[in-house]
């Protein structure tokens, strides 16, 4: 598009062109209010991106504000590219989780590729080493030849990118449910460390500082993505949508490695990633949180394509790009950093006192915006909130109790259920191992990388059971902080933060609003509970197709910090003899479960409960033997319950089987999904100092048979199934599933 | 012994063969940036696995041509060790030191996990700490590692026993003759798809590739009588 | 029988970090006077007479599998072949 | 301004691990008359006037760069263009 053919300012008012920029009336009138004169295209297309819910949380921004995000280790909580916690020895964890939900859908290599890059520039930019990579994927069933498509592009891409930048993909979790047949979920997280004392800011100080550029030239991708981002997907998305965002892994390598030589100087003032919103809210943040006013001059930019207008400049989302504030006269030193990765940082404007953000283009003044109105003063928006009629009517349904018949064969029923069907042919395709840091590698609980230099260690977990928040969405948020930290307490460490993507559909649904509501304050009571506060995070609505929400999908990120690696614990058993205990009572919680979801085809009546102060208690305990170094191996029970956690535990425990006795509602303890329990082993000389620290009951032996034998009080034979039978199904289940034609 | 770590725009897995060599075998190692021309002070060079130059192209087609390679090439006409790992293996063969290319992996995905090899050849300086067919657990993490070369090359990779590795069971990537490391045929140019450097810790897993690097110092103290 | 060439492009305005590469390769090799690279794919296909129109064949295989639509432009050229 | 079109493809000893997937893949979309798939690489060079034969110059690229010869064999074609 050439600058002639820009629509003048009357014509966005008049022919109220705004709206399709996403911008309503109300808005469009309070721009007006704060220019004193109308907006030109460039600016009212700034305006709009820049007041997104991508880019503003208009509507999310009041519920967010309810998570408790302090903690005595909390170094930076959210607001920045990456929450950040001390985690001793001067040195911190630094992380975030991110959705490319929409992208990924239109063009799922891509879009879950560029959503691995953006995250990772989230974390470097705080000036932090990335250290691991987590994902979390929901997808439809993998029955149609779309959903296929998407999982195998989704999971592709991941790699493609990870891999080539060199960070170990470590953990995740992918979930199949026709509620996300149209509308996937693609949410990526990374974790980094850093040096107290290096941690970066993006933010913009000092009049007459050089703005700089670095990274890949701007063409015209994903223009808009951030208002595209905002909105229901619909066949006119397609219409709409803008030219594709390519990522390219090499560049990120490269400005990763250059910006963290260059955090290490003290010409570097501020530094923050063009994401969402590219040149524009980059530059508009930064100026607005160190106080002062940033003017660029567009003709400077790097630019890929001929003839970019500054409308298509200022809202290019193109990848691999970062803006740097450089103190004034030593635009040399950082400039000289990048070049030796054949990187060119280019100075294109500099910091003002006047807290505008001001354009230049061809000699002229293209856009002059106050920065406050942009990054601080965008509406916010208290959407009003309904108890939806099914919530009522689930609650109202008497309890579910599936019947039984043949044990093993819902076991294994069970283990072919691609929600707990091993991930293998997923992880496979990362390299978990590049750094060699990882010392629990994918297809334990939480996955676990040491710090080298010294003796600690993180585990990280990515985890949320939607099924349990569409029935309940406040009991469904706290089980999700639960479960994460859970794994995390599994894999040896004490749970110290989280990171939340928050996927739901259109909040402007009433129901769909309450159903955000309900899941963050159910977060919020687990997250208190559990001592992990909210340090960052990101919100992905309007996940809908065709007026279908998604499942209610709060994914949460947790970081455990493990003290001495010698307290790293995985889930497998170790060896024949070891005692098998199991923490927590079974209830006849069946709503929402892997069995009545597979028996019934879809998913109704309550959520399993939680009580935090019992998981808490339960946690507690159970890290307190892991330390004591009486534990051999602690898995949680999770979907499809204590026999496929026992199942589980199994798997990676070559030759060994295990022979335990329950007793109560064979069914129930074997099946339901009831929450704080776990399976743990214990060597028999601990028997005695595990049960002084824990509260557990004692089912059974790890035998060296390579069965797994479940007897009823009775001493009936429940189940009887050899290990070889159980991987096969287990591991066979996805590969298969991706192998069917129909 | 003084061993140079090559470090490519892309490389990744520098800093594992850099730890691999300074903290589990304890050895002098340097990383050495692609636009050196000199590698006089190294008695060993290591070209580490990653994706330099983005794997663009084709893997190691546009590293070969740094200007650190012709001092590579050097230093294998020394004889000198020289060790390719994974990209490190794709850039020799690229550059013309090590015969036969690579091709994408037969599933045509990426593969990252541990696989058992076999030592077809233990009377290398890469190898001598080794059994002869000794059967190794080593981690593989690469979309391309399908070797391929025409019959005449693989006859004499054969008959000079230039095959030092290969894998063990299941063949992960369709490599021809199950081909996973090769030497030249003076034997001091080692290309391998399996990252010893990533098994040099039982705490991640596996130690076996360390006996790797022992070979090469134990080649490298025996040919240097210590004059001091 | 036919031989079909398929040329698989990116479109023009997505990034193509592929044909970046090999043009700063280039260059570093002191090839110059090269502008511009764009790399994209080259498909053989030998197709057996099916009865069905070659053209339209082709064009389906090409928005269903050959090329993504979503960033990639196509273009094919038919050859009527004897069968070797 | 030269532009040019460069082919790359597979040698024909050399077993196509892609084109046999896209092949099979083909055929489980029931394109059953597709009997054979290679893939190679389509580049297109947009070269400068520089003084030196175009021909030698890009047969020069390719031997060096574009195509590897133990497994690649290469072809093109090159288009006189007015500058745009
Ligand atoms: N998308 C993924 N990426 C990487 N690893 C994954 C992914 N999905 C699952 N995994 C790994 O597979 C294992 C099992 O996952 P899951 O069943 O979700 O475990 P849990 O129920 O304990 O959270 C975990 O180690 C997890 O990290
Ligand atoms: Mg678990």
């Amino acid at each position: 598009m050439s600058l002639l053919l820009e629509p003048s300012s009357a014509m966005i008012k008049e022919q109220k062109l705004y709206r399709e920029m996403g911008l309503t009336d109300e808005e469009f009138a309070r721009i007006e209010a704060i220019l004193g004169r109308l907006p030109n295209y460039t600016e009212t297309g700034i305006f709009a991106v820049m007041w997104s819910e991508h880019c503003s949380y208009k509507n999310s921004k009041p519920v967010l504000k309810k998570f408790p995000t302090d903690g005595p280790h909390v170094l930076q909580g959210p607001g920045e590219g990456a929450g950040i916690v001390d985690i001793g020895d001067g040195l911190a964890a630094a992380f975030k989780i991110e959705s490319h939900n929409h992208p990924s859908a239109i063009e799922p290599y891509q879009g879950a590729a560029t959503g691995i890059g953006g995250i990772i520039r989230d974390v470097f930019s705080m000036g932090a080493r990335p250290i691991a990579l987590l994902n979390s994927l929901r997808f439809g069933e993998l029955t149609s030849p779309r959903v296929k498509y998407l999982f195998e592009q989704v999971v592709a891409g991941i790699a493609g990118y990870g891999n080539c930048v060199g960070i170990p993909t470590v953990g995740g979790e992918v979930q199949f449910d026709p509620a996300y047949e149209g509308n996937p979920l693609v949410n990526a997280m990374c974790v980094g460390i850093i040096r107290h004392e290096d941690i970066q800011r993006g933010i913009a100080t000092g009049v007459g500082n050089t703005v700089m550029y670095v990274g890949a030239k701007t063409g015209r991708d994903g223009i808009h993505g951030a208002t595209f981002a905002s909105e229901e997907l619909s066949e006119q998305s397609e219409a709409k949508r803008p030219a594709v965002q390519v990522g390219d892994p090499f560049m990120e390598k490269l400005l990763l490695e250059a910006c963290l030589e260059a955090v290490k100087s003290d010409a570097l003032v501020g530094i923050q990633d063009m994401g969402a919103a590219g040149l524009t809210s980059s530059s508009a943040e930064m100026a607005s949180k160190g106080g002062f006013g940033i003017e660029m001059n567009l003709d400077l930019v790097p630019q890929r394509e001929t003839g970019m207008t500054p409308y298509e400049m200022m809202l290019s989302e193109s990848q691999e790009r970062m803006l740097l504030v450089v103190k004034q006269g030593r635009e040399d030193e950082i400039a000289a950093i990048f070049a030796k990765y054949g990187l060119e940082a280019k100075a294109i404007g500099k910091v003002t006192a006047d807290k505008m953000l001001r354009l230049y283009f061809r000699g002229e003044v293209a856009a002059e915006i106050p920065v406050d109105a942009l990054a601080k003063d965008a509406p916010v928006y208290h959407k009003p909130s309904k108890e939806p009629a099914y919530y009522r009517e689930f609650q109202a349904m008497p309890p579910y109790i599936p019947h039984i018949e043949d044990y093993n064969q819902t076991l294994l029923g069970l283990l072919a259920q691609p929600t707990i069907a091993s991930k293998e042919w997923v992880y496979d395709q990362y390299d978990y191992m590049v750094r060699t840091n990882t010392v629990v590698a994918p297809g334990s609980d939480a996955a676990v990388v040491r710090i080298r230099g010294t003796n600690k260690a993180l585990a990280l977990t990515t985890d949320c059971n939607s099924r349990y928040l569409y029935l309940d969405p406040e009991m469904g948020g706290k089980i999700a902080v639960a479960e994460a930290a859970r794994n995390v307490v599994c894999s040896g460490a004490k749970p110290l933060a989280i990171t939340d993507c928050l996927n739901f559909g259109n909040p402007e649904k009433p129901e769909i609003f309450w159903q955000l509501e309900k899941a963050v304050d159910g977060m919020s009571e687990a997250c208190r509970a559990l001592e992990t506060p909210v340090v960052s995070g990101n919100v992905s609505l309007y996940n809908e197709t065709n007026g279908e929400a998604v499942y209610p999908t709060p994914v949460v990120g947790m970081v455990g910090l493990i003290d001495d690696l010698s307290h790293i614990t995985t889930q497998s058993f170790k060896q024949a003899g070891d005692l098998i205990y199991v923490i927590g009572e079974a209830k006849p919680e069946f709503g929402g479960s892997e069995l009545q979801k597979w028996l019934e085809g879809r998913i109704f009546g309550k959520a399993p409960e939680i009580d935090l102060e019992i998981e808490a208690r339960r946690q507690r305990q159970l890290l307190a033997a892991i330390r004591a170094g009486v534990v051999a191996s602690a898995h949680d029970v999770a979907e499809g319950g204590l026999a496929v956690a026992l199942a589980e535990c199994l798997m990676g425990a070559d030759g060994l089987g295990a022979n335990v006795t329950i007793s109560g509602d064979a069914t129930s303890e074997l099946f339901s999904e009831t929450q704080s329990r776990f399976v743990v082993s214990v060597k028999k000389e601990h028997q005695e100092a595990f049960e002084q620290l824990v509260e557990a009951k004692r089912i059974g032996e790890v035998t060296d048979a390579n069965v797994l034998v479940v007897n009823g009080e009775r001493g009936e034979t429940l189940i009887h199934l050899s290990v070889a039978k159980m991987r096969d199904v287990w591991k066979g289940a996805i590969p298969c599933l991706l192998k069917s034609k129909d | 012994m003084k061993f140079a770590v090559i470090v490519f725009p892309g490389s990744n897995c520098d800093v594992d063969m850099y730890h691999a060599i300074a903290d589990e075998l304890g050895e002098e190692v340097e990383y050495v940036w692609h636009d050196e021309d000199n590698l006089d002070r190294f008695d060993a060079i290591l070209l580490p696995g990653g994706f330099s130059y983005g794997d663009y192209l084709r893997s190691g087609a546009i590293a070969r041509f740094s200007k650190v390679m012709a001092a590579v090439k050097q230093a294998a006409e020394a004889g000198k060790p020289v060790l390719g790992v994974c990209n490190g293996f794709q850039i020799l063969l690229e550059a013309g030191l090590l015969p036969g290319a690579m091709r994408r992996n037969q599933g045509l995905k990426f593969i990252c996990r541990p696989v058992r090899l076999t030592v077809e050849n233990n009377e290398t300086m890469f190898t001598s700490a080794y059994e002869k067919g000794e059967v190794i657990t080593i981690p593989i993490a690469h979309g391309e590692g399908n070797y391929y070369c025409d019959e005449q090359t693989l006859k004499r990779l054969i008959e000079n026993r230039q095959i030092v590795f290969r894998y063990h069971g299941e063949n992960p990537n369709g490599s021809l003759a199950d081909i996973a490391g090769i030497v030249n045929e003076r034997g001091n140019v080692l290309g391998m798809m399996p990252h010893p450097e990533r098994a040099v810790d039982a705490l991640l897993g596996s130690a076996d590739g360390l006996k790797l690097f022992r070979s090469i110092v134990n080649y490298w103290r025996e040919t240097h009588v210590v004059t001091a | 029988m036919y031989k079909v060439k398929v040329y698989v492009t990116l479109r023009e305005s997505v990034l193509d970090p592929q044909g970046t590469a090999v043009k700063g390769a280039l260059h570093s090799l002191s090839y110059t006077e090269v502008k511009d690279v764009r790399i994209g794919k080259f498909m053989e296909l030998v197709i057996e007479e099916s009865g069905r129109d070659i053209n339209e064949l082709v064009r389906e295989m090409c928005e269903k599998l050959l090329a993504n639509p979503v960033i990639e432009d196509y273009r094919y050229e038919i050859e009527e072949a004897v069968a070797r």
